[in-house]
């Protein structure tokens, strides 16, 4: 993905067009936003308002970041997918947010249907290895060398089809997660700091510990298995990779297979906080704003990424949301993204590229 | 058609303003250049060809000089030979291929003062011999590119001539003098000179009248209705007389529209878009034609194959009577209907032959295979015998009389009589006026009585039909004083694919024999089929089976002999496989792939010895030259056969013929 | 030529053998990676100046900077008397630059026609209105810039291929069609880099001849990148020779031939 | 085999230019129109005109727009729904402050909004590419999708949050609102595409068209032709957000007689169109037509197709199943022909042409 981002040369702000297209940008979301608001004290309400809130509130403040915290680091778990995925084989995998639901859901479903959860656990890893699989075998392997928007579509199909296979399967209806089967803890820590309550729910913490934990995991599998080496020397050139002896193939399955695992984690934790149900699908794309600022390459950017934009949006949703009507949720972190991109179009950790004739 | 009119308009240029004036609007010339079909209507050519004829005036041109025209098809270079021929100056058309040295050659022996030619590379070949042509003035060009450095003291741009003379015949009085100048040429005026590549010596000028020309183009217009509507496609050299009268005679006698291509490797194109209504092209481009379907058909899928095969087999069956207007059944019909939605129309969409009216081909012996399958799809194929000195026709094949294997029946106007060595004479309005500056080959050729040699043997069949056996001086006798054409029988027997090729002998001895070469993949396939196991050519080539049904084609060949006239003593008595296939590297035959009969007699002497001697086999060694250039002997027991002789059954009558045209 | 062909020669606003373009002392880093260090030279109206040198010596690098596609950090780059080191490269194209590229650079999914056809771009005016009705004022444009650009296809003798995507055609024509391409532009500069590169004897030849030609009947300034030393020598009026991102020589061809230093690059003698 | 290009030459550029340039091309588009126009209205019931046809139509025009910006200039966009949204909520507005004019001058209008909303989020395009971009335009859809519903001046605040599509006339005949029948929006329907649809292909034919391609295939040899990238790049955001507007428009005035953005213009109408583009085909315009034919045609063939082969299927279950095949025939049609209906189309052309040849 050489043509991810280009700089071929500098000062590009420097110039009118983007320039007065920033300011033409500007305005149009100040006109929408300024619609909402109280005409009186806008610029108050705006730039005073929201840090008096936190300065004389910070018990909410904290509260208000631990939940940014808490779901920065789903959206980073769905972003690790991503960038497992595209590291390895260059593949814009669109799927990685319906596979998070798509094993949640058969987690649950197997339980519901009778077996012992942690079996689910366990067989619900071999339906991701056989996906994983089939993946590989259906979709990547004929599709070998076709541009990246192809497989980019591919994935479209891997997601309409498993959004269907899941609906026919399981049934259309929201699922509880079976957090306590899994001996998930549940309830609240409240703490008192800073003159109030910070409730931290139990599960949000044991998701921030197997979060990183598991990034913790795949650090250690990068790092040290041979087949972790020959995954980072695929995402360096595909030749690399078949010198370590292992086939492309191979390594696409168990790419796909990893991003499984990790999709599993998600779905357990995201099916915690609230149902399991394709509803989640649209939550995922949160993951590409995420994508952005991390770049699409970066490991560590998937997670920084996730907890700015986690945090960036539920302190805005907090403190600036109310002010034009709220539920900005939907798009600020995209905003926020953006606003990265346009100062580095490689994202946070991405590579800088110099752009070759 | 144009008998009255010429009565007035009996010059090119005057027919040029007949047409302007008569069809003005209708387009005379188009040329593929820069990507689209650039048009002339006939008032335009007319314009531009009187102005480029004041221009060459104020170059300097007169009467009676020689104008050398070099080039392709271009509109230009026609409209020069127009433009010469309106102050009564003769064009010399040039084969653009020629190398200089020819070309020198040429342009001295007709005394070329002017010089029309396409671009730099012709430029460039005429000025690497200008120290031999003392007699060129000028030289013009039609395509500026890269010349712009030359000195263009003698050089012009043709479109500059032109634009001078337009300006100079803004006077009327010179537009009026001008017209005078023209109006002086008569019918019976040296119109062109046509140079004839002669295999052998050097090229002979043919000189032909307006009256010579313009006599041979209405020949062919009446004989096929050619008129105004039609197109042709000009891609054959502007010096071949075919050219000449099919692209400049009968274009402006009938008014048709001439079309040239954008340059030679886009011809088959170009004639697809254009879809030509008339068309000539020699056997070669036939054959590469057909070639190509093949090679491609194989390609394409077993359904397609199939259905391909199918259909090809039904015009072979039906194809060529429907054509010729005979009776064929309903369901045949119908069946050949579908084959032509399907498979025919497509095909002669492919070839650019759609709107074909006629086509012809001629030059040499077309394949009768070949011929049939254009025939048998719809392409109204035809066969016409001519020469340079004829104004082209002697023999046209008529519609609803077309035979493979002759070339028709002498055209309107020519006489012809068969010389008792077989030789073929022609006469007619449209011959030649002798060629130029050669007394001595025009005494040679010409008979006291007016008519031509033609050079070629031939005989008529029943039906009045001519039969071109060979060139006349390769056409032999043997002992007993009967006629024995190699060629003749080689190519017969050439016409069986399990026959690559054949060798006749006969020169002078007491009868006829031949060495055959089977075709390997034809006989091969055979052998596969019928469990005949060879380990190599050479073992095939003598196996009994393989040497049975070589005994059967000679019995067909000699059956046809026997009933054709004067053929009959060269039917073959014996004949034998050779061990080896006849190669270019040894020697044996040309780069062309033609056999050298002389030099194959000679290295297989003991063969021919034993072919005579009435021996059963003979032993051989010949000298080899493997692919990769290493030498080796190979030799060999080879066996021969007798063949069956048929009585003969054709009356002598070669004469008959001659009262039935 | 037909008549249109006047439009393809340069605009003749320097006199012949004046400085077309200077380099001055450029120097061109990419972090800490040094692609060109401190050269000079300049090339004149008119003439076709060869740039050789070992791989990796900045050749095109040094296009890059010409045409505005790199910036270089040091020195100036004057073009036509005015300086031009920031220049963008829509604004050198605007300016006469035109260029080839060592890997060529088509427009793949587009016919050669269409490719060549972009290099009029800027030579079109017709507004947006004009062009989605596409008859008019629009049309007519289009056809006059086809008769053009139906010039370069007979000048290169591309005709045959003129309505064929370009992506599937044989490397020699691919060339050949960037050269169009460029030519469209009726630029006064053309750099070409490696117009050579992959080719056969007879492609070369073919290649040489067009050089000339552009060069002779447009005058066109031609500035070329090329290993085959027997090309440089016949086609170049002046060489410059880079090594290492360094000028090492600077001539005619029959002078940069007998410089040592040259024939070290070369044949690779340590320094 | 159907196509006799023998005697088809062009003797002017202009003919050689056309877009159409071989006669039974012509003739075969003048005998779809003549479908289009006379045959469809006469054969068809009104449930198949505008449960069928008109979605069809819509879906067109709106699929032609983002085939304009990804398929002709190379930039992903999963926004397209916002645009169409746009459109339909300019049309509103613009029919709430000139009630007097005709519907069709301000469906065609309302597109212009549309096309300056494209223009503002297309400017990250100069500086981001790809999936980047790909994402980018994502801020737009929910933006956008998010002002809809929180901005109320948009739906006139209605109390339903929607918006009410008043009656209109064209030549007395109603064409938008409960009284126009099903003939009368199809016909205005048809009318609008087959004139936007002639506009963008004289565009991608001329020298935008070609600069756009450029842009597309090689940006950086684009930009050293002179071709300005940020310019092409905005023209071809705001031409695809008017085509997208007008479809928008249309959607809700001629289709739906009414709607909510939530319901409507959700990203999952921008992936379907993105789907119609692909499955389509990049950069062709007939693609545009023949994605949008399949993408939107198969959920109705699904629903009474499959049970007219037998397969009996609840409602519930037919729409998953409806989402497998929907899913597994893209993943089939990418690996089958990754350049589209319109890439097998061609193959099917050049195979007729060539007949019966192989090539």
């Amino acid at each position: 993905m050489s043509d991810v981002a280009a700089q071929p040369a500098p000062n590009l702000l420097a110039k009118g067009w983007v320039k007065s297209g920033l300011i033409v940008a500007a305005l149009v979301v100040a006109a929408i936003v300024g619609a909402r608001l109280d005409p009186s004290g806008t610029i108050h309400a705006i730039f005073v308002d929201p840090f008096n809130q936190m300065a004389q509130a910070p018990d909410l403040l904290v509260q208000t970041i631990w939940e940014g915290l808490v779901s920065g680091v789903l959206y980073a778990l769905i972003a690790l997918g991503f960038v497992l995925i595209f590291k390895a084989s260059g593949v814009f995998n669109f799927a990685q947010g319906i596979m998070v639901v798509f094993a949640a859901l058969t987690l649950v479903g197997l339980y519901e249907k009778g077996v012992p959860a942690f079996i689910a656990v366990i067989l619900t890893l071999g339906v991701m290895f056989v996906l994983a699989a089939t993946i590989e075998r259906v979709v990547l392997r004929p599709l070998v060398n076709q541009p990246d928007i192809i497989l980019f579509m591919a994935t479209f199909g891997i997601t309409y089809f498993l959004i269907g296979f899941g609906e026919s399967v399981f049934g259309g209806n929201p699922k509880q997660m079976i957090t306590e089967q899994l001996f998930l803890p549940k309830g609240a820590i409240d703490l008192k700091m800073l003159g109030g309550i910070v409730s931290l729910q139990k599960i949000d913490i044991a998701a921030a510990i197997i979060a990183s934990l598991m990034i913790a995991v795949l650090g250690l599998f990068f790092q040290y298995t041979r087949i972790g080496r020959a995954l980072r020397a695929v995402a360096d050139s595909h030749k690399a990779a078949l010198s370590v002896g292992i086939s492309l193939n191979q390594i696409w399955v168990i790419v796909w297979f990893t991003a499984g695992i990790v999709a599993l984690i998600t779905g357990i934790m995201w099916g915690a906080r609230s149902d399991v149900s394709f509803a989640l699908e649209i939550v995922a794309l949160k993951a590409l704003p995420v994508l952005i600022l991390g770049g699409f390459t970066s490991i560590p950017g998937a997670i920084v990424g996730g907890l700015i934009i986690g945090i960036g949006e539920k302190l805005g949703e907090f403190y600036w949301g109310p002010l034009i009507g709220g539920g900005i949720e939907s798009w600020l972190a995209y905003f926020i993204a953006l606003g990265f991109l346009l100062f580095r179009p490689q994202g946070l950790f991405g590579d800088k590229i110099i752009e070759r004739i | 058609m144009a008998s009255a009119a010429a009565g007035q308009a009996d010059t090119f240029p005057k027919l040029l303003l007949r047409n302007a004036r008569q069809r003005g609007g209708r387009t005379a010339f188009r040329h593929k250049d820069l990507g689209i079909w650039q048009s002339w209507t006939w008032a335009e050519v007319a314009e531009q060809v009187r102005a480029y004829a004041k221009g060459f005036e104020q170059l300097g041109l007169k009467r009676g000089e020689k104008v050398a025209i070099i080039g392709y098809n271009r509109p230009r270079l026609y409209w020069s030979m127009a433009a010469a021929q309106w102050l009564g100056a003769v064009p010399v058309p040039v084969y653009a291929d020629s190398v200089a040295d020819e070309m020198a050659y040429v342009l001295d022996h007709a005394g070329a003062v002017f010089a029309c030619v396409q671009d730099q590379e012709q430029v460039d070949k005429v000025l690497s011999v200008a120290e031999r042509l003392p007699a060129l003035r000028h030289m013009l060009y039609d395509e500026p590119r890269g010349l712009r450095d030359y000195d263009h003291a003698k050089l012009h741009d043709i479109g500059e001539v032109i634009e001078s003379g337009r300006t100079a015949l803004r006077d009327p009085a010179v537009s009026a003098a001008h017209d005078h100048e023209m109006e002086q040429g008569q019918g019976s005026d040296l119109a062109i000179i046509l140079y004839t590549s002669g295999t052998t010596g050097r090229p002979k000028g043919v000189m032909l009248s307006h009256f010579n020309v313009i006599t041979a183009a209405e020949i062919g217009c009446a004989f096929d209705g050619l008129n105004e509507t039609d197109e042709i496609i000009a891609y054959l050299p502007i010096a071949w007389v075919g050219d000449h009268v099919f692209s400049y005679a009968q274009a402006i006698i009938a008014g048709f529209c001439v079309n040239c291509p954008e340059s030679p490797d886009t011809v088959v194109d170009d004639r697809r878009e254009i879809g030509t209504t008339y068309a000539f092209a020699p056997p070669r481009v036939f054959e590469t034609m057909l070639t190509l379907t093949m090679v491609r058909m194989e390609d394409a899928g077993p359904l397609m194959r199939k259905l391909f095969r199918y259909f090809l087999g039904v015009a072979k069956a039906h194809g060529e009577k429907i054509l010729n207007g005979e009776p064929v059944p309903l369901g045949a019909r119908l069946l050949y209907k579908l084959g032509d939605i399907l498979i025919y129309a497509p095909l002669r969409n492919r070839f650019g032959l759609t709107n074909i009216k006629v086509g012809y081909t001629a030059g040499e012996a077309i394949g009768p295979e070949l011929f049939r399958f254009y025939r048998s799809i719809g392409v109204n194929l035809k066969q016409l015998y001519g020469q340079t000195e004829a104004g082209v026709y002697i023999t046209m094949q008529p519609d609803g009389e077309i035979k493979a294997d002759t070339v028709g029946k002498p055209a309107p106007q020519v006489e012809i009589r068969i010389a008792d060595n077989g030789e073929v004479l022609y006469r007619s309005p449209s011959i030649f006026r002798g060629y130029y500056k050669d007394e001595e080959k025009t005494a040679e050729t010409m008979t006291a009585d007016g008519y031509v040699r033609s050079g070629d043997a031939g005989f008529f069949d029943e039906s009045g039909h001519l039969k071109i056996i060979d060139r006349a001086k390769d056409v032999g006798k043997l002992s007993s004083g009967e006629l024995f054409p190699p060629k003749y029988i080689e190519n017969k027997l050439k016409f069986y694919p399990n026959i690559k090729e054949a060798v006749a002998f006969g020169q002078g001895r007491d009868y006829a024999t031949v060495a055959l070469n089977i075709d390997l993949t034809a006989v091969g396939n055979w052998a596969e089929r019928n469990n005949v196991v060879y380990a190599s050519y050479q073992e095939l080539a003598g196996h009994p089976l393989v040497y049975d049904m070589m005994a059967e084609h000679i019995d067909e060949v000699n059956r046809s002999l026997a009933a054709e006239p004067m053929m009959g003593g060269a039917q073959i008595r014996r004949f034998l496989i050779l061990h080896k296939e006849l190669d270019a590297d040894d020697g044996e035959l040309t780069r062309t792939q033609k056999v050298r009969r002389g030099f194959i007699a000679e290295r297989y002497a003991p063969l021919v010895e034993a072919l005579y001697n009435g021996a059963t086999e003979a032993d051989i060694s010949t000298e080899v030259t493997f692919e990769d250039g290493r030498k080796g002997v190979i030799s060999a027991t080879v066996k021969i056969r007798d063949a069956k002789i048929y009585p003969v059954t054709a009356p002598v009558a070669a004469r008959a013929a001659k009262e039935a045209a | 030529m037909n008549a249109h062909s006047t439009d393809i020669a340069g605009d003749p606003v320097t006199q012949k053998g004046e400085a077309l373009l200077s380099v001055e002392n450029v120097s061109l880093r990419f972090g800490g990676v040094k692609a060109i260090t401190d050269v000079s030279f300049d090339i004149r109206k008119g003439e076709i100046r060869a740039i050789i040198g070992p791989n990796g010596a900045g050749k095109t690098s040094m296009l890059n900077c010409i045409n505005g596609f790199y910036h270089p950090q040091d020195g100036r780059i004057t073009y036509k008397g005015v300086r031009r080191t920031r220049v963008r490269p829509h604004q050198a194209a605007a300016a006469g630059i035109a260029r080839t590229f060592q890997n060529v650079a088509l427009f793949k999914g587009m016919s050669t026609l269409d490719n060549i056809m972009t290099g009029r771009t800027l030579k079109m005016r017709k507004g947006f209105f004009w062009q989605a009705l596409r008859h008019g004022p629009a049309m007519a444009e289009e056809i006059e810039h086809r008769k053009v650009v139906e010039d370069i296809i007979d000048f290169l003798e591309i005709q045959h291929i003129r309505k064929l995507p370009v992506g599937k055609l044989p490397y020699g024509l691919q060339k050949r069609v960037e050269l169009g391409r460029a030519l469209a532009m009726e630029p006064e500069l053309l750099l070409l880099d490696e117009p050579m590169a992959g080719m056969n004897l007879e492609e070369k030849e073919d290649m040489c001849r067009f050089i000339l030609d552009m060069n002779n009947q447009f005058g066109t300034t031609i500035a070329l990148i090329e290993h085959d030393i027997g090309v440089v020598m016949d086609l170049s009026d002046r060489v410059v020779v880079l090594e290492y991102g360094r000028k090492i020589a600077d001539g005619t061809p029959g002078e940069v031939k007998t410089d040592q230093r040259v024939i070290d690059a070369y044949l690779g003698v340590a320094h | 085999m159907f196509y006799r290009e023998a005697g088809q030459y062009k003797t002017n550029y202009a003919a050689d230019m056309a877009v159409f340039p071989l006669r039974q091309d012509r003739i075969g588009i003048a005998v779809i129109l003549l479908i289009a126009f006379v045959g469809v209205p006469l054969a068809g019931n009104d449930f198949f005109l505008s449960s069928v046809m008109i979605p069809f139509l819509v879906f067109s025009l709106a699929a032609i727009g983002l085939n304009i910006l990804t398929g002709y200039t190379g930039l992903i966009s999963l926004g397209t729904a916002a645009f169409m949204g746009v459109g339909a909520y300019s049309c509103y507005k613009l029919t709430t402050f000139f009630p007097g004019v005709n519907i069709i001058v301000l469906i065609l209008l309302s597109g212009l909004f549309s096309a300056a909303i494209g223009v503002v989020f297309g400017l990250p395009s100069l500086r981001i590419k790809g999936f980047y971009l790909a994402v980018a335009t994502l801020a737009a859809q929910f933006f956008l999708q998010w002002a809809f519903v929180r901005v109320p001046w948009l739906f006139n605040y209605n109390a339903s949050g929607a918006i009410e599509v008043p009656q209109r006339t064209l030549f007395g005949l109603p064409v938008t609102g409960a009284a126009a029948t099903p003939e009368t929006r199809y016909f205005v329907c048809l009318g609008l595409v087959v004139m936007l649809t002639w506009l963008a292909s004289n565009l991608v034919h001329g020298r935008l068209g070609r600069s756009w391609m450029a842009v597309r295939d090689m940006d950086i040899a684009a930009e050293l032709m002179g071709i300005k990238l940020l310019n092409a790049k905005l023209i071809a955001f705001a031409v695809s957000s008017y085509f997208a507007g007008v479809a928008g428009a249309m959607m809700i005035f001629l289709w739906y007689g009414g709607g909510e953005a939530n319901d409507v213009f959700t990203i999952r109408l921008s992936f379907n169109i993105l789907f119609m583009v692909i499955l389509g085909g990049l950069g062709s315009l007939i693609g545009s037509f023949m994605g949008a034919a399949f993408i939107a045609s198969l959920p109705t063939i699904m629903k009474f197709g499959l049970p007219a082969l037998g397969v009996p299927l609840s409602g519930a279950t037919a729409e998953h199943v409806t989402f497998m095949l929907v899913g597994a025939l893209i993943i089939i049609f990418l690996i089958v022909e990754p350049h589209g209906l319109a890439r097998l189309w061609q193959i099917g052309k050049q195979k007729l042409r060539t007949w019966p040849f192989p090539y």
